[in-house]
């Protein structure tokens, strides 16, 4: 048994991405691969699983208490992260990103490390969209907006039929749980579900792998552990997309 | 090393794959996962405790792993009376319910729905982090007694785990003994804390939690042992087993199976690897034989 | 790393060189001994446990050492009365004597013999592995209470080293403050036991020895804290103790100063080494502010 | 903290040396140099310090409880080794060993590594000479005995006299207290204490260097971990010679 430290650093920066989404940069930088995530401390309140937006950083979109209690802290203060966590993207060849919403925060570091050729990124509207200029830079970027604001008027899913999910190799996506099924669904259709890398969210009380309150049906894959990152065939026949655990483990359909 | 002939055995009721079961806590929060553990090569397994109202648990850090150690105060998060549909298809494998209440009516109840949908109950009488439950009950040996009678009355082999935070253990095993416990698991975790410097507060959400790992097996088999030198019903060793000869070290203190916990956040075929290494079809000892053998 | 301002300190009526001194049984049978761990650094020492006859110990093996941990029965060996003159030349020194006894009027004996010898005593009632002795006083309130005020009688400022291995650590602590004690040390080691299954039996000659190390700072931490939520009189943390870091972390737990006893296996010279990083003249914080301060 | 095993070992030869002294030799091999100890469990009775005679043997006097039940075990039974431990001697140019009684077993191992250039031994009475053919193969070997039954009659001290203590660079010695006491008494005379090793002998209890029991006046140093082995200038000043401490730490005069 290997000491997983909750290493203090300290807020360097905090970038106000949307109305409801920061990213909050550290002092430090973890060797975190895209897809990994971390459990961020927010002394006092909760420890909850964010990804890696960059080496560090995480980008939170402020939804309940401990996004909250995150939201409230200052350039300077401090912050626990315990991690790199999780399996992380596995891509090879030609590769996409498919982005719902803050699930572009783990897709970020994909870009950034040139690892994706193309990236189609979704949001309700033009100002959530998540990272627009940066992704331009380092990738083919394609937009979609629920309300047409900005780039396409619809969802991710018109742009990854539009794409040809078929010519890569891999594609990595993350996002709320209804888009990504309906991205799986596209993957099953053109015949490559195994091509598609999702990164789901489930509660994770521990984050490594020892509690059981992350694990999917019927397999019983720890998301924090086995995943967070699935391939599709692997999630298919599975409680994806129909419901998941709250903290009390019980049910809750989407 | 000490190897055993491998086979079913029979503990407290209960017929298992072989010595190794998962313990309480530990990936139990689904069928899915306990059915994985039992795939895993587990020779039982043990569910999340469950109680008598769903529970979200504490805030979080829930665990902290260190070297060699872990700690963690979940706050039994569970969802009561739900987890049952968890056990469809699990009714014929060596599936132990954990259960935990606040009174012997509570312990009562929860058992009660159990009945004819698990092999045995653990009642959870321990848990050193749960204000009003676990140990807050398991260290008064007249409410252990009741407790287990109350579960007794579900008609299933009824398993007590012990905490290891009491003065004298083989009291409390006595007690379970009385009110007519089929086995004593011992241990659960061991009352603990550790304070970020860096934060100026304790590590976990809940400040107080339960240590748990390597760190804890001299303690557990100290308990172990102490229970054995004391009680007449089968004793299942649990706290800090990583290895197949901790497994026989357990069982010469006095266990006639063991529970794993902490060291499946190695390997989730943690089972594997050690019965691989535990059992011999050839040379291996008659596992009745090294059971207690060190009081000789 | 939080550090801390050097200087000398006064805890439970002694002075003391800083905040680390050597924990009872460890290098303190012999004057030279003790002296020898005050040049190299401690800033106090405390002796091995004397008690109203000499006591050979039990037979070996009496330690064992594991990774993180180590496990010890050594059974008491003192040399009783005789030992008193292992402290000529050593009466102006920070030097604390350890003493131990069956009974109150054992205690008050004892502790008669070092006034005017050594700055406090400190009363083992916590051994975990003596029959007779240490816990198996130490876990009745009545005893440790009268304990206390036996050894008070020598006009001695008085330390009650407590065991973990209780129920509630808190109803000890407030038995010895009943008692009249100057400060509580916090603890001793955690009861346990090992076996070689090689050998099929204990590991150590009396088989139940007491744990200590790094694998059980988190009980000591957690203890300590218990008792600083409890207690008026100050505590000393003991219990796995090996770094700056772990100092600072049992004092926010609640402690004024600690003891090390087992981090000594590593190098003599670790009270220099812990003290060198524990303590900046620039940029240090004031001890007192530190003491207690994650119950906040 | 790093274990510190006690490893079973299987006794596979036992040499009758002498009527009170066996050589056990056992199933394995431990990195001993010459002066390095094991702690011997011998379960069911006791664990006791023994030097390494081999890198695979310790050769024991019968005195008492545990080196009885040593004395009981048969080729095939099993023991515990705790080992290497303590510091060991540090020859170096012309070296002289000298030994008596059963002291000759941690120089055996010094002349059998082709270490020492002269060795003296002595003992009681020719009986009681240890490996004498062993070490008169590797070094040019003098003895002496108490009765005159062999060699010398008389003490290794009378030999070490008329070897010239001043020509060796390093003298290493093991036996009876009293018997060192005089050699480091003529190396003081020879001007050159500081040449002597002396291999202590003092009660143990851990053997590791935690407990204590084994430290000597007036510097406090562990004979078990700081020792076995120290120069003669570090003890001359000391309880050498004078006194030692008994179990229970009271001190017996020699
Ligand atoms: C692997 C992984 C990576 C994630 N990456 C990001 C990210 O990069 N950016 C981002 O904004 N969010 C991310 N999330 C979601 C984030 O963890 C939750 O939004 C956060 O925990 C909400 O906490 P809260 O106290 O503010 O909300 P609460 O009020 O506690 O709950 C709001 C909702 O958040 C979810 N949630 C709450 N606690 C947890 C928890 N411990 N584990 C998982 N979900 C929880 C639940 O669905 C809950 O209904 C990620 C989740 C996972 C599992
Ligand atoms: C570093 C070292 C190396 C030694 N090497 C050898 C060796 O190679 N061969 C050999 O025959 N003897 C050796 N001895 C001495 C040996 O340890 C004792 O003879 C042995 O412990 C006696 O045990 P017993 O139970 O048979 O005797 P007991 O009846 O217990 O005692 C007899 C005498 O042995 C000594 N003794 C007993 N127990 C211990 C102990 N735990 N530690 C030290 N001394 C003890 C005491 O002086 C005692 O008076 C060595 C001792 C030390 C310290
Ligand atoms: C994350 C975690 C959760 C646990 N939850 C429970 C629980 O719900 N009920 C219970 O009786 N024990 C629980 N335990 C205690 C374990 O079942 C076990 O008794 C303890 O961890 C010691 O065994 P180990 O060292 O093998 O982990 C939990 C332990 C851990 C680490
Ligand atoms: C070898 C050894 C001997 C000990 N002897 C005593 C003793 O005589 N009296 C006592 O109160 N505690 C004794 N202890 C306990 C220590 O003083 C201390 O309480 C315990 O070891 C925990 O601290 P540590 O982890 O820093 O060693 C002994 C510990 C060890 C390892
Ligand atoms: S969150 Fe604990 S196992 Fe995944
Ligand atoms: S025998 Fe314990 S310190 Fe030397």
């Amino acid at each position: 048994m290997r000491e997983i430290p909750s290493v203090p650093v300290v807020i360097t920066e905090i970038i106000e991405e949307s109305p409801s989404i920061r990213t909050f940069v550290f002092s430090r930088r973890f060797p975190a691969e895209p897809g990994h995530f971390c459990m961020v401390w927010v002394p006092g309140t909760d420890e909850i699983p964010m990804a890696f937006s960059a080496q560090n950083a995480i980008t939170v979109q402020k939804v309940g208490e401990a996004t909250e209690a995150l939201f409230a802290l200052s350039r300077g203060d401090e912050i626990g992260i315990k991690g790199p966590l999780g399996n992380g993207f596995t891509p090879s060849g030609r590769t996409l990103a498919v982005a719902g919403g803050v699930g572009a925060a783990p897709l970020r570091l994909l870009a950034t490390s040139g690892v994706a050729d193309d990236f189609i990124l979704g949001a309700r509207t033009a100002d959530e969209l998540l990272f627009p200029e940066e992704l331009a830079k380092c990738t083919n970027l394609q937009c979609a907006t629920d309300d047409g604001t900005y780039g396409h008027h619809g969802f991710v899913t018109d742009l990854l039929r539009a794409a040809d999910p078929t010519s890569y190799d891999t594609i990595c996506v993350c996002g709320p749980e209804v888009m990504m099924k309906a991205v799986l669904a596209i993957l099953i259709e053109a015949g490559c579900p195994e091509n598609g890398q999702f990164s789901l969210h489930r509660y994770m009380k521990c984050g490594v792998g020892i509690c059981g309150s992350c694990c999917i049906d019927p397999t019983g894959l720890r998301v924090c552990r086995d995943g967070p990152v699935f391939t599709g065939d692997i999630i298919v026949e599975s409680e994806f997309g129909s419901y998941a655990r709250d903290a009390s483990g019980r049910r809750k359909s989407f | 090393m000490v190897t055993l002939i491998p086979g079913e055995i029979t503990v407290g009721g209960v017929r298992l794959h072989n010595h190794c079961m998962l313990a309480a806590g530990v990936l139990g929060t689904t069928g899915a996962s306990l059915a994985r553990m039992l795939r895993a090569g587990a020779g039982g397994v043990v569910t999340k405790s469950i109680g008598p109202e769903p529970k979200e648990g504490h805030k979080g850090p829930c665990v902290a792993v260190y070297d060699g150690a872990m700690m963690n105060a979940m706050g039994l998060p569970n969802p009561s009376h739900d987890f049952i549909g968890e056990l469809d298809g699990l009714t014929e494998s060596p599936v132990i319910a954990s259960i935990f209440g606040g009174t012997p009516e509570e312990f009562g109840e929860v058992a009660d729905w159990f009945a004819g949908r698990v092999q045995a109950l653990e009642l959870n009488l321990s848990c050193p982090h749960a204000e009003g439950y676990g140990a807050a009950v398991g260290a008064d040996p007249d409410m252990v007694e009741q407790c287990t009678r109350a579960a007794k009355h579900s008609g299933l082999p009824v398993w007590v785990k012990l905490t290891p935070n009491v003065t004298d253990i083989t009291e409390i095993g006595l007690a379970a003994e009385r009110g007519g416990a089929d086995a004593i698991v011992a241990v659960n975790t061991v009352k603990a804390m550790r304070i970020s410097t860096n934060f100026r507060r304790p590590v976990l959400g809940n400040g107080m939690g339960g240590l748990s790992g390597p760190a804890i097996f001299p303690v557990a088999v100290r308990c172990v042992w102490e229970l054995y030198e004391a009680c007449e019903i089968p004793i299942i060793g649990c706290g800090g087993v990583s290895s197949a000869d901790n497994v026989v070290e357990m069982m010469m203190a006095g266990a006639s199976a063991v529970e794993i916990g902490s060291a499946v956040i190695e390997d989730t075929e943690i089972f594997r690897q050690i019965t691989e290494s535990l059992y011999r079809r050839d040379g291996g000892e008659c596992p009745e034989d090294i059971v207690g053998c060190a009081h000789a």
